[in-house]
């Protein structure tokens, strides 16, 4: 009952408190830092500070549109799911060097499976448009998500594994106190950052939404605060990544000034792979993923089984 | 000339048999005038001699006191072109077609009879082209007596409709749609992410300015014909004028041959820039994008700077050019194509080396020299292949006589192969850009020209950014002209492009698209390619039926 | 294999200043050759209307009010204008010509489109004419 | 938004960062209905790095759910005229509608073709007009600022 409380509590401040809000904000700030810093490769000026709230407050106040093909409900309501499984996922995580709203053992892998929710709801909002793009899309970013989630999540097991637990703000303090694990598991910290793209479906992983190919794959049909919404859950989903894979991999983050700079050097790193690579074919996606991410993922595991005896 | 006298004494001993007349309107030409039922028997002699190729059929109202109809088949060679010229009545128009032995001519008959309303006997595809789905079956634009102020129009059929087909899932790209930045509506059957047929339907950009030039004087078909197409503007106004000054008889100053050459040039590099930065934001590389239009920048301003303006420079006037060049431009030029030639070999390193983009290029779209020959492409698609197809090498015009062109080959066949062959044809013209501003001549800009032209027909071929572009100009004598036939490098491409997606992946569809560097407002036309139901294999395309689409299209 | 041939230009990117122009707030002169709005000086003029009949676009129109006192106003419709220049070119007094400045055209309706050329009496008159016979006034101005 | 009783003044600062936010961030789409490429390609070039319309928030979208400004060029064909017509309807509103180059405002030089049904105008309501043939990309910038000073100044508010 106790538990109950606490998590209910919890989930309040997420959602409704500023908590949520201040994520969401986080969220829209790194998007801009990540087009901003795209623009400045690509020799531009780039958009100003505010441009995705501009963005988001614009959907948000815009006529919205259902198809006639689609569920009313359904696609209204994938939208908000997408963004409530993102900030649930939050919860465990210790953020800004606050402690965890509501840890408890195996956290890590109840918030990556809710991360993965976004990805199945970006999925079914593509199939429930009928609309050709949509669907194509929707089949490629469900093709990609079973390709990349296995060796993701294994990924981040590494550190769990090295410090004996699944519960996320524990590894995190095991990461503090060792070296960081970028140096003692350099291929799975490789295969997270990766990961980590695929799943917010960044080039080169951005196949799903092509847009030369087919439009905005399974956003397609969708605009106004629909849209606004799986943007804010993309934006959140970005920082919670950020902060897993860095408190993961990069020594922790004990406080406000370690989160941000480590977090953003990942971003800064991300940005780069995202600027420097054309995009890869779904089928030379999941190829990728099964022939060579997974061989490199058994290695680092298999040296670890090794090392520790 | 002597290899082009041989071509055509050559045609003309092919042609005796039927040849009724023949006559040489210009050194490079021959006309040989047959009775309409011996036009296959002709064909297909020129077709089994292996006389050059299928340019274009052109079609003439000879307006209705002569109540005929003409047809002109013209053949390139080399340099030469020969010409079979045919009449049919024109209350019953009725040709037979020569589609057994060139398929390629399925197109220009559909053409001809959607706008002259000639009925080709044995021609194995009826349906229109490029008129939209409520034009009236029997107002033909091109005849001098339709009556244009009438919509023409008659009920709709209901438009086909998208999504699910028979089995066939249908994917839609266009007439709007972000990959295509002109309008052509394709439309793509997939099994999975596999592409198994697909259509095109084209028109959307067509306005009928072929009937237009017949309605407006000589000067103003000059910028009516120049925006035929924005990106290759110049190539177009230059083909009409060397059409137009060939009949009167006038000489272009060599000062401003060379202006023109270099515009074309500069053209050239602009063109093939722009495609460059499409072609990688197809394959999601939009760093390459944003460079390569980064630097184009240098050659806009170029143009700009000389000639006023970005697009549509409007550089030509009939009889010579407007512009001038002063000392500033030329060493403006001089470092523009400096940079140029920098940025390409940077490109050239790039496009050849980048593992992740050669995964997008290399072994796609792959189409072997006898394909190409087959299909009939031409320009860097064809080039690409293997083929030496440029017209600035076969006959040479302009200033191309005096700075010899070296053509520009890659043999793979892919995709790789035509972003090779381009890039270096950004080097090419770098050097000729250098070598022109050496040999600029002084004197004169302009010749001062008729407003009547003199009645007669002229030729002229030219090689713009795509591939051969092809006018024939004829002039009754007036301040009119009688007819323009403009044939564009885009179709016989865009064609290959169909046949090349069929088997491949949807991901790569844009790209092969773009490979040929589609131009959609240079062409309008419906070229419709389908597989047998479920078989995701080219062989299901014959040689014959993939012939029957490799094909030049006119506007 | 080369690890992306790219990096170095993007790298060199992130140094350098970005190439962005400034345009709306900083606005830099066009080349002098631009062709921008016509231009046309009444002095010279003939109304001989070379002009208009090369014209591609109909853009100029030629209104006499007076041949022999050489009265004339230019009407010139900057919508249809093509900027192709066909029209200096012909004008054998150098009466037209293109200007380099005037290239921001865009307005939220037409009106501004429709220039009037001319001694500020003639237009005058020749509008005051059009409202008079406001059934057929502005011969061709919507095509 | 209009339903919630909220005070005059509550009402008007919503409508503020409404009309805020719609200004800096306008989303285009661009439609081609029988164009020479000219325009096209002027439009391409202010989102490349030498003019970079992201700086205005301007972003080229894909679909016409996402977008706010339909950015017209040619002369319309009687076959682009239907698909003009759909992805307008399309649009969530508020939208807008910029004609872009000579052709789009008034025809140019393919006045009279038999396949062109003509302007834009004719068949939308256009609330910028950009001539040039083609225009500068900083003449199209400027029709995409003046457009945006309407936004600002209140005009041509739809309901929305």
């Amino acid at each position: 009952m106790n538990a109950f409380d606490s998590l209910t509590g919890a989930l309040a401040a997420l959602l409704i408190l500023p908590g949520g809000l201040a994520l969401m904000l986080i969220g829209l700030i790194y998007e801009w830092a990540n087009r901003k810093l795209i623009a400045r490769l690509q020799n531009r000026l780039g958009p100003r500070w505010f441009q995705p709230l501009a963005d988001v407050i614009k959907l948000l106040a815009k006529q919205s549109i259902v198809p006639a093909a689609a569920h009313p409900t359904l696609f209204a309501l994938l939208p908000m799911i997408a963004l409530a499984s993102v900030l649930t996922s939050a919860l465990a995580l210790p953020m800004l060097g606050l402690a965890p709203a509501y840890a408890f053992p195996g956290d890590l892998i109840v918030t990556v499976c809710l991360l993965s929710l976004l990805t199945l709801c970006l999925s079914l909002a593509g199939f429930g448009t009928d609309s050709s793009f949509g669907l194509v899309g929707a089949m490629r970013a469900l093709m990609q998500l079973f390709s990349y989630e296995a060796p993701f999540l294994l990924a981040l097991l590494g550190p769990a594994a090295a410090a004996g637990s699944w519960q996320i703000d524990v590894i995190m303090r095991y990461a503090e106190a060792n070296p960081w694990m970028l140096f003692t598991q350099p291929l799975g910290f490789f295969v997270a950052v990766v990961g980590l793209m695929a799943k917010l479906e960044m080039a080169p992983f951005d196949a799903p939404e092509a847009h030369t190919e087919i439009v905005s794959g399974p956003l397609t049909e969708y605009g106004g605060r629909h849209l606004a919404l799986f943007r804010l859950s993309k934006d959140t989903a970005l920082v919670i990544g950020l902060t897993l894979v860095a408190g993961l991999y990069l020594g922790g983050i004990a406080d406000p000034l370690t989160f941000l700079v480590k977090t953003l050097a990942l971003l800064v790193l991300i940005t780069g792979v995202q600027a420097l690579f054309a995009r890869l074919r779904i089928d030379q996606s999941t190829t990728l993923w099964w022939r060579y991410v997974m061989i490199l993922l058994l290695v680092q595991w298999l040296v670890m089984m090794v090392s520790r005896g | 000339m002597t290899e082009t006298s041989r071509l055509l004494e050559q045609a003309a001993q092919i042609t005796t048999p039927w040849g009724k007349s023949f006559t040489a309107p210009e050194a490079n030409r021959l006309d040989v005038v047959i009775d309409a039922n011996d036009l296959p028997a002709a064909a297909a002699a020129l077709n089994a001699a292996c006389w050059g190729y299928l340019a274009a059929i052109t079609g003439l109202d000879r307006g209705a006191d002569d109540g005929r109809i003409e047809a002109l088949y013209h053949f390139c060679a080399g340099a030469a072109v020969a010409a079979l010229r045919v009449t049919t009545p024109r209350a019953e128009a009725r040709l037979p077609s020569i589609c057994a032995a060139y398929p390629s001519a399925s197109i220009f008959e559909r053409e001809l009879s959607e706008m002259l309303g000639v009925t080709f006997v044995g021609t194995p595809d009826v349906t229109p082209l490029f008129l939209p789905e409520d034009w009236s079956p029997d107002a033909y634009p091109l005849r001098k007596d339709i009556d244009l102020s009438q919509p023409n129009t008659v009920p709709v059929r209901p438009p086909p409709t998208n999504g699910e087909n028979g089995k066939h899932f249908i994917i839609p790209i266009g007439p709007q749609h972000p990959a295509l930045k002109e309008p052509g509506h394709f439309e793509f059957s997939v099994a999975g992410e596999t592409v198994i047929g697909a259509t095109v339907r084209l028109g959307y950009a067509h306005r009928g300015i072929e009937k237009a030039v017949e309605q407006r004087n000589w000067v103003q078909d000059l910028y009516l014909l120049e925006r035929i197409c924005g990106i290759c503007s110049h190539i177009h106004a230059t083909a009409y004028c060397l059409g137009v000054e060939k009949l009167a008889e006038v000489t272009v100053p060599p000062r401003a041959e060379t202006i023109r050459t270099l515009f074309a040039e500069l053209e050239r590099l602009h063109s093939h820039m722009l495609w460059l930065g499409v072609a990688a934001h197809e394959a999601g590389f939009d760093t390459l994008f944003m460079a390569a239009w980064r630097d184009r920048e240098t050659v806009m301003d170029l143009l700009e700077q000389i000639s006023g303006n970005r697009v549509h420079y409007s550089v030509n006037v009939l009889g010579g050019v407007k512009f001038d060049l002063e000392p500033q431009h030329i060493d403006a030029l001089l470092n523009g194509a400096a940079f140029i030639e920098e940025r390409a070999r940077y490109y050239f390193d790039l496009v050849n080396h980048d593992p992740l983009f050669n995964r997008r290029t290399r072994g796609v779209g792959v189409m072997t020299a006898e394909q190409a020959e087959t299909i009939g492409v031409v320009g860097p698609t064809a080039r690409g292949s293997g083929i030496v197809r440029d017209v600035r090498v076969e006959a040479p015009y302009l200033a191309y006589t005096r700075c010899p062109v070296e053509p520009i080959v890659e043999t793979d066949g892919d995709l790789a192969a035509r972003f090779s062959v381009r890039i270096r044809e950004l080097l090419e013209s770098c050097r000729l850009i250098r070598v022109l501003l050496e040999t600029l001549p002084e004197g004169a800009l302009q010749t001062r020209m008729p407003r009547r032209i003199r009645a007669g027909e002229a030729i002229s071929r030219v090689e713009a950014p795509r591939g051969e572009l092809f006018y024939f100009v004829k002039s009754g004598g007036g301040e009119m002209p009688e007819r323009i036939h403009a044939r564009t490098p885009t179709l016989c491409n865009l064609a290959s492009a169909l046949i090349l997606s069929i088997g491949r992946p949807l991901a790569d569809i844009p790209m092969i698209l773009v490979g040929v560097d589609p131009c959609f407002s240079c062409n309008d036309r419906t070229a419709t390619i389908h597989t047998a139901d479920g078989s995701a294999e080219d062989e299901t395309w014959t040689w014959e039926r993939l012939r029957r689409y490799g094909i030049e299209a006119t506007r | 294999m080369r690890i992306t041939t790219i990096l170095g230009d993007m790298l060199r990117a992130l140094v350098r200043r970005p190439m962005t122009q400034a345009y709306p707030a900083v606005r830099r002169d066009a080349p002098s050759r631009l062709r921008g709005q016509l231009h046309w000086d009444p002095e010279k003029c003939t109304g001989c209307c070379l002009c208009v009949k090369d014209c591609p676009a109909d853009a100029i129109e030629m209104i006499t009010l007076d041949k022999a006192a050489r009265r004339f106003v230019l009407r010139y419709h900057a919508d249809r204008c093509a900027f192709c220049a066909q029209c200096v070119q012909n004008c054998r007094f150098k009466c037209l010509s293109m200007s380099s400045d005037q290239w921001e055209l865009a307005a939220k309706d037409k009106e501004p489109f429709t220039v009037y050329y001319g001694s500020e009496e003639d237009i005058h008159a020749l509008l005051e004419k059009c409202a008079a016979r406001a059934d057929q006034a502005l011969p061709a101005a919507e095509p | 938004m209009n339903t919630l009783n909220l005070p005059e003044r509550w009402r008007d600062a919503v409508e503020t960062v409404k009309r805020w936010s719609r200004i800096n961030s306008p989303w285009a789409l661009h439609f081609n209905s029988g164009s020479c490429n000219g325009c096209d390609i002027e439009l391409l070039a202010t989102l490349t790095p030498r003019f970079d319309l992201e700086r205005l928030g301007v972003k080229l979208q894909a679909s016409p759910r996402q977008a706010d400004i339909l950015i017209c060029t040619g002369p319309v064909t009687r076959l682009a005229r239907e698909r003009l017509l759909r992805v307008y309807e399309q649009m969530p509103s508020p939208k807008y509608v910029i004609a872009l180059g000579a052709c789009a405002v008034s025809g140019g030089v393919f006045q009279g073709c038999y396949n062109v049904v003509g302007r834009v105008d004719a068949v939308l309501p256009v609330d910028v007009y950009v001539p040039g043939c083609p225009p500068r990309p900083e003449a199209i910038i400027d029709g995409m600022v003046k457009l945006l000073a309407q936004l600002q100044a209140g005009e041509k508010e739809k309901p929305g």
